[in-house]
């Protein structure tokens, strides 16, 4: 019985205040589910306990409470970070203090590229898979001239700048970009200025609530230009905020539909048995698969820092529910990414939609 | 005739520290009544107790024989109570006639309120050449005169007025005793703090002392003035 | 009298020593919740028994020795808990918050001159160690660049400053701490919003990154950090101390009290505020630099107009003036919310909610300043 | 050509809603010589209760467009003057002997508390939310310049608001007792007006703009979520401070020449929009420094 | 022969209004002077004026024969010159020392190594000055001198005046300006406050005083002249008598007819 069994700490580690809020909760919630079904299962050798912390997206925040799981030594392993600044500052912290740790929505490359930690694995992908996909749909669409409109944070620029690497591949051309502000209100001069140029389509890399103010108000100045987004938007609560308007918005994600993964209908079922208020977010299927690996790692070898360490970084085709999970040389899980558009209130996947069935069309086809 | 103003007993304390101490006055429809003091004796803190701006721990304060105890000041100055108080206490960022229409807060009367404005400029002519200046860049003699004219502009049944001719002039010091004299026999009662203790009680039917947050002497003017003690006490050498 | 001071005085950092300790160690979120409460507590009967007015007056009275009682007590917590990394680091986070607080005291409580970009100060040092680090230059030396740095750029900001004054020259602050953060956000050549990776301070050729290792006597590296920043504190502490206790301290509180009026005493107000604004930045730079140097990086998000806040919180919540406060206040103000993790989502509701609490009932903070007397002086 | 225009209907509009926040600060500052950072969150809530109370109607079946925007902007007024008084008499009654700054900061965190608070208890609160169109919003083509009916009405509803207040407050007798007791409580009751009245009216009267402005805000952009105040109240305390605090003529100067200087940056600038806001905070420096108290400069000064 | 001051032509317009219209006066070294008028009449401004702390709009005013208009009020203090004020201007959250020895500016030192680093030197310092402010606190009221370390807000308006005054004289000027000292007081107070004033000025018979008071008692027992102004300019200057005599002041200032 569970009495019995020894209790071993897993740390999560996201946003759980402030703008990203929503994200770091659902992760959160999603790797309590994974706890939860694990401690539930009879077979397992030991009782797990989820220790969540906020990182407020804040890298100094971050490095706080990264040092405060990584030197605690009931502590065996971490889910951390949504946030790319955060899990860049904190790579080192997890290194020093040898805590082997799995990043669940924190995307850019140099998080696992940019160094040589054991300790750092990823298993949603990266920047890269995304932009990679996103580049060759759209111009596969037709659209060869972008206008790219991105935060000023380094989610924003780093999408920039590995979309400038890839469109300089291909025969498209980006006239123009712009930074925004994360917090920024009013879009109206950049909007207006884009109404001048006359792109083909206006790219946004950024997170939901900025991207849902740059659509809507492209709708009021009459900014008639199609509209696609990077997997930061691609949120219930965009089509949510946006209603009609969200209609046709193309976005790529890492993630694809938790119904269309492998385990996804066994977790959208027990994340909502769960009771849970907080949806589980594009990204919550990733936290629970890191939770999953972790204790995985730990029933194989006990809880020892290392010896977990060891066993993560050698996962090859390891199951889960967003399918088999595999380490590359740098311990990150690339992930192939889905095309998906707006259509009627959903995010439907490309494949699916009426849009690739030539039943609707987007802007400019 | 209305305006009688009494209090029983009252005493009041900043912190720790009292500064009034069973303080017992009646000031009668109709006259004017002073009270008298050195520096720090505790004349401001009764008038300031009087209108509800200083919390009293005991006593009591009646107007024609209402309670005011339990009223806030706004509501007292409703039941007739009128305040210059001391060291003009101006709107600074006001001009002057702004200032003198806050006087008029309580009145509804658009046409009253226009025709005591009028009065006051005749008695102030220097204010009606002033009408839109800041009150708080006058100069202090021209305070005292906005904080007079604020005061008339109500119509109290009582007023209470505190050291008024500090800073004037001497022929303003004469005309203020000579307005407070006007406004008395126009039927308000007046209860009058001052340190210029001849020309006081000159104009006063009924005095008080104070001292140390107590009244040490009361009488009329001729008492008061015949008193070997105040005379000391206030008259200077001669 | 003297006996009694001394006693005072030890009593004072005995308890001070003892409830640090047991904040910081606290695990159990009810042990929180209890030593919050017990300060709670304590802070109203200081408050009726009109002993913390008394206390400051000691302490402020006492020979500078007094100052000397900080240290020792953050050694004997260091030394206590050595093998702590976690709350090693929290208290040499309380002791550079402090650090910074000690300029934002000079800045704000003596001079009145207000500062609403503490966070971009703060952070300008931590850019300088993060350029300077680079280059091999000894660290006690960068942490004096981070000051001066600090100290220069708030020589121009300044100068708007002195043209204004009350809720103008907050503008003026809040308009450069934010526009210092949007700077250094869309501005690649100093990292971008990725920020910057710093080199650890050295001393000695000693890495303090390094843990210390004496025999069989292990302790963590954040020991380093925190003797450091102890070190830094308890120099500025005093020396801040001695500016209160002189003719400039003098000066200060009359240009802030009354700039018309000591104008016409001679008094050069224009200078005393730049004086203090300048003084006030160095320290804050200094602060800025251990801390890049502790936590091996920086990003703009750590410099925002919410952080100038916190800062600012951490004078007003102990008592504007009062030195002696800064550091109890920095204790609730940077640990608390660390502590409140388990309740997640909702501590920054529950922080807010407790500042205005305290700003609420004691408005001039939890440790008033005490009047400057020079009794000690003149009885010598 | 066409586009200027646009460039400059669109920046009225930005001007019209950052000068009705700074309006809001003006008042505060003007009248009770307090600076209440917490209005940006006050407005947030404006906007959060407006959009309950359109739920509320939806869910009753009401979906009449005027009737609605009635409702609405009543719900957020409501609640934004009630929370505006309660603030008032739980914080700033009693702490009326205090420095200014004491005030700033409990105000500022009221503010966070009232901007946590919707994250957390608002349903989904951290996620931003539609905000129903409650006028039409007919697209309008004049040669080419491109508008919507409802931008337009909206730039006439904030012109209007700040008229009336400007009204209220300099010509009417609520006004004259709002600042008699602003700039002294004691002697104001002693002329016989109610001292807690007058604050909590000032209150009501300062967040209701606050929530007008919220509910504006939300039509506008169609779009709220619990952080829109946070920078609106910075750009609104800027806007009022440059424009010159306590003129309400001031405050509309500072909204437009906020939007204004963002504006124009990204049209000369647009590959460097990315500083738009280090331009802007800069340009406001340089005019504090030009103007110490802002450009309609405040007209009273101290006596010695 | 030289004056100590003399204001030549002096103007100071507010807006449009002239509250000095070029005044003209002088001081000798030594000598008291009054200054009265209506209420309004520009005294005020006039010691505004010379300290500083307003513009003039035209005229010069001689401190020893050189030009100090439109000094800062910090330059015109170090020439020697200092003041009360008509509202009391104290720092009420200090200590009566503290406010006080401010008077002495330009004796401090102010150096921020020394004062910072060098205690002991400090210390002797406080020591000389505390000796200087304590004795002089002294010479108004014994009770006053062993307040010395009281806060401010402690102390009742009488003893604040006379702080002030202290203030004023702790830095022995040349020239000290009274605006309205007695201001509040009972005759008898004024009387005692008078004495002590000229008490110290015994110990310093060099410097002069100009007063301004509508107080014709303290007048007549102090100045030694008297100038009289209305609406910004002289009509009156001469010894107390003569002015009192003239017929306009009795009219319109003393109201005696
Ligand atoms: N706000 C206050 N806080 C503390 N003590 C006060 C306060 N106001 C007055 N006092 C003290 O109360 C006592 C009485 O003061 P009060 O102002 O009533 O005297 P007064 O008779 O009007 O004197 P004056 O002639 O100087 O106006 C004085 O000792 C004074 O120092
Ligand atoms: N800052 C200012 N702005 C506008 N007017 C001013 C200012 N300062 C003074 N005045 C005006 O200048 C005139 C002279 O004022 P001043 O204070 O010098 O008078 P005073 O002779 O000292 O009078 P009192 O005896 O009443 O103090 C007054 O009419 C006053 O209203
Ligand atoms: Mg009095
Ligand atoms: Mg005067």
């Amino acid at each position: 019985s569970a009495q019995t069994k020894e209790t071993v700490k897993i740390a999560f580690i996201g946003p759980m205040s402030g703008g990203n809020s929503a994200a770091g909760i659902g992760g959160r919630n999603s790797a309590e589910l994974a706890v939860r079904l694990r401690n539930a299962d009879p077979a397992s050798k030991y009782n797990y306990q989820l220790v969540p912390m906020d990182d407020e997206c804040k890298p100094n925040v971050g490095i706080q409470v990264a040092t405060r799981v990584s030197t605690d030594r009931s502590i065996v392993a971490g889910v951390t970070h949504y946030c790319s600044a955060v899990a860049i500052a904190t790579v080192d912290v997890y290194h020093r203090f040898r805590l082997p740790v799995v990043v669940w929505g924190a995307i850019l490359p140099a998080i696992t590229y940019g160094n040589e930690h054991k300790e750092i694995h990823r298993v949603n992908g990266s920047m890269l898979d995304e932009v990679r996909a996103s580049t060759s749909f759209l111009t596969g669409l037709g659209y060869k001239k972008w206008v790219i409109v991105h935060d000023t944070t380094d989610y924003g620029n780093g999408f920039l700048r590995f979309f400038k690497e890839r469109i300089a591949e291909t025969n498209a051309e980006i006239v123009s970009s712009f930074g925004v502000s994360a917090d920024q209100q009013d879009f109206s001069a950049e909007l207006l200025k884009i109404k001048g140029i006359q792109p083909q389509i206006v790219v946004f890399a950024g997170l939901t609530p900025l991207g849902v103010r740059i659509r809507s108000q492209m709708e009021r100045l009459g900014v008639d230009i199609q509209y696609a987004g990077v997997s930061g938007i691609m949120s219930a609560s965009y089509v949510e905020a946006l209603g009609a308007t969200a209609e046709g918005t193309v976005s790529v994600h890492n993630g694809a539909p938790a119904e269309s993964l492998p385990g996804g209908r066994m977790f959208v079922e027990q994340y909502g048995k769960a009771g849970f208020t907080d949806p589980a977010e594009p990204y919550g299927p990733y936290a629970f698969v890191a939770a999953s690996l972790i204790m995985d790692a730990v029933e194989e070898v006990g809880p020892d820092r290392e010896k977990v360490r060891d066993v993560l970084n050698a996962t090859k085709d390891h199951e889960s529910v967003a399918g088999p999970i595999t380490f590359d040389d740098h311990r990150h899980h690339a992930v192939a990414s889905t095309k998906y558009v707006a259509q009627d209130g959903h995010w439907v996947r490309w494949e699916d939609s009426l849009y690739a069935s030539g039943q609707r069309h987007l802007k400019g086809q | 005739m209305t305006g009688n103003l009494e209090t029983k007993n009252i005493s009041a304390a900043y912190g720790n520290a009292q500064v009034l101490n069973g303080v017992s006055i009646v000031a009668r429809p109709g006259a004017i009544t002073c009270i008298l003091g050195a520096n720090g004796a505790g004349k401001t803190s009764l008038i300031r107790a009087i209108i509800g701006l200083l919390p009293t721990i005991d006593g009591s304060v009646e107007l024609d024989g209402t309670p005011l105890s339990s009223l806030r000041p706004h509501a007292r100055v409703a039941h007739g109570v009128g305040c210059v108080p001391e060291g003009r206490k101006l709107f600074p960022k006001m001009t002057v006639e702004e200032n003198l229409r806050v006087g008029a807060y309580l009145m509804q009367d658009k046409q009253l309120i226009q025709k005591r404005l009028t009065k006051v400029y005749e008695t102030f002519p220097r204010l009606a050449e002033r009408k839109q200046q800041f009150a708080g860049t006058m100069s202090g003699g021209e305070q005292a005169m906005v904080s007079i004219g604020r005061a008339l502009m109500s119509e109290p049944r009582i007023l209470l007025i505190d050291e008024p001719s500090l800073g004037l002039s001497p022929a303003l010091v004469r005309d203020s005793f000579a307005i407070i004299r006007d406004i008395n026999k126009s039927g308000i009662s007046i209860l009058l703090v001052e340190q210029n203790v001849r020309q006081t009680l000159a104009i006063a039917d009924y005095g008080y002392v104070i001292s140390q947050g107590k009244v040490v002497a009361r009488g009329t003017s001729e008492e008061l003035l015949n008193d070997e003690e105040m005379k000391r006490a206030y008259f200077g050498i001669q | 009298m003297k006996l009694t001071n001394l006693t005072t005085s030890f009593a004072v950092a005995a308890i001070g020593t003892l409830l640090t300790g047991v904040i910081l160690v606290a695990e159990n979120q009810w042990a929180v919740i209890g030593a919050l409460l017990a300060a709670a507590a304590l802070s109203i009967v200081l408050a009726r028994l009109k002993i913390g007015m008394v206390l400051a007056s000691v302490l402020n009275e006492s020979s500078a020795w007094v100052a000397l009682l900080i240290p020792l007590g953050g050694v004997i917590i260091g030394f206590a808990l050595h093998e702590e990394d976690f709350v090693l680091m929290m208290l040499a986070t309380v002791l550079i918050y402090g650090l910074a607080c000690v300029g934002l005291t000079i800045q704000f409580g003596y001079a009145g001159v207000i500062n609403f970009a503490g966070a971009a100060f703060f952070g300008i040092g931590g850019y300088t160690a993060a350029l300077l680090g680079e280059w091999g230059i000894p660290s006690l030396l960068i942490i004096v660049a981070g000051g001066m740095v600090a100290a220069a750029i708030g020589c121009i900001l300044i100068l708007p400053v002195l043209r204004t004054k009350g809720h103008y020259a907050a503008l003026i602050t809040i308009a450069f701490g934010l526009l210092f953060r949007s700077f250094l956000e869309v501005n690649h050549t100093l990292g971008g919003p990725q920020g910057l990776k710093v080199e650890g301070a050295s001393v000695a050729g000693h890495s303090l990154l390094d843990g210390i290792q004496l025999g069989s006597f292990q302790a963590s590296f954040y020991l380093n950090y925190v003797l450091l920043a102890l070190g830094v504190f308890t120099i500025c502490f005093i020396l801040a101390r001695n500016l209160e206790k002189s003719w400039i301290g003098v000066n200060f509180d009359a240009v802030r009290e009354d700039p018309i009026g000591a104008s016409v005493f001679g008094v050069n107000v224009a200078y005393w505020r730049i004086m203090a604004f300048v003084i006030g930045n160095f320290v804050i730079g200094l602060a800025g630099a251990i801390f890049a140097m502790m936590q091996n990086f920086i990003a703009p998000s750590n410099f925002t107009f919410s952080d100038s806040l916190i800062m600012l919180s951490i004078i007003v919540l102990g008592g504007l003036g009062n030195l002696w406060a800064i550091l109890p206040a920095a204790i609730l103000v940077v640990v608390m919310p660390e502590k409140l993790q388990e309740i997640g989502e909702f501590r920054i509701l529950v922080f807010a909610v407790l500042v205005v609490l305290v700003l609420r009932f004691r408005p001039s903070g939890l440790f008033p300043r005490a009047l400057r007397k020079f009794r000690r002086e003149v009885a010598q | 050509m066409a586009i200027l225009f646009e460039y400059l209907f669109n920046g009225a509009v930005l001007g019209i809603m950052y000068a009705l926040v700074a309006v809001g600060f003006t008042l505060f500052f003007g009248v009770l010589d307090i600076i209440k950072f917490s209005h940006g969150d006050v407005l947030t809530l404006g906007a959060f209760s407006g959009l309950v109370s359109f739920l509320a109607l939806q869910s009753l079946g009401l979906d009449l467009p005027v009737v609605g925007l009635v409702v609405v902007l009543a719900a957020a007024c409501i609640v934004t003057g009630a929370v505006g008084a309660l603030i008032g008499q739980a914080f700033i009654i009693p702490m009326r002997n205090a420095s200014g700054f004491n005030i700033l900061l409990m105000t500022l965190m009221i503010g966070t508390g009232i901007r946590e608070a919707i994250r957390l208890f608002y349903p989904n609160g951290a996620n931003p939310k539609a905000f129903p169109a409650l006028l039409p919003k007919t697209p309008i083509e004049i040669g080419g310049v491109f508008f919507r009916l409802d931008s337009i009405v909206l730039l006439g509803l904030g012109f209007g608001v700040i008229l009336l207040t400007n009204w209220l407050i300099r010509h009417t007798k609520l006004g004259l007792a709002i600042r008699a007791v602003a700039q002294d409580g004691d002697t104001a009751q002693a002329m016989g007006i109610p001292f807690k009245t007058i604050v909590l009216a000032t209150f009501a009267l300062g967040s209701a703009l606050a929530g007008i402005a919220g509910v504006m805000h939300g039509i506008y952009y169609s779009e709220i979520n619990f952080s829109v105040g946070l920078l609106l109240g910075v750009i609104g305390f800027s806007a009022a401070v440059v424009g010159g605090l306590g003129s309400i003529w001031g405050a509309i100067i500072g909204g437009f020449t906020f939007a204004a200087l963002q504006t124009l940056w990204v049209v000369v600038f647009p590959d460097a929009s990315g500083y738009r806001d280090v331009f802007a905070f800069t340009a406001i420096i340089i005019a504090m420094t030009i103007w110490p108290t802002g450009i309609i400069a405040e007209r009273y000064s101290e006596r010695v | 022969m030289s004056h100590l001051f003399s204001a030549r032509d002096v103007s100071v317009r507010f807006g449009g209004l002239q509250a000095l219209d070029k005044l003209s006066l002088d001081v000798d070294e030594g000598t008291i002077i009054g200054l009265i008028g209506p209420n309004g009449s520009g005294k005020t401004t006039f010691f505004n004026a010379l300290t500083g702390l307003c513009q003039t709009a035209g005229g010069q005013l001689l401190l020893d024969g050189t030009d100090i208009t439109g000094l800062e009020p910090r330059h015109v203090y170090s020439r020697g010159v200092t003041r009360t004020f008509q509202r009391s201007r104290l720092c009420l959250s200090l200590s009566v020392f503290d406010n006080v020895v401010i008077g002495r500016q330009n004796s401090l030192d102010l150096n921020i190594v020394s004062n910072l680093l060098q205690r002991g030197r400090f210390n002797a310092a406080v020591r000389e000055n505390h000796e200087r402010v304590r004795a002089l606190l002294a010479t108004f009221s014994e009770m006053l001198a062993g307040r010395i370390f009281d806060p401010l807000h402690s102390l009742n308006m009488i003893d604040r005046r006379r702080i002030e005054v202290c203030r004023a004289l702790v830095a022995e000027p040349r020239l000290l300006l009274l605006d309205e000292p007695s201001a509040g007081m009972t005759p008898d107070e004024t009387h005692e406050f008078m004495d002590d004033i000229l008490k110290v000025r015994s110990n310093n018979p060099r410097m002069s005083i100009i007063i301004i008071e509508h107080e014709m008692d303290l007048m007549r027992r102090v100045a030694e002249r008297c100038i009289v102004l209305n609406y910004g300019r002289k009509v009156a200057d001469g010894t107390f008598d003569a002015v009192v005599a003239d017929p306009w002041v009795q009219e319109a200032y003393l109201g005696t007819s």
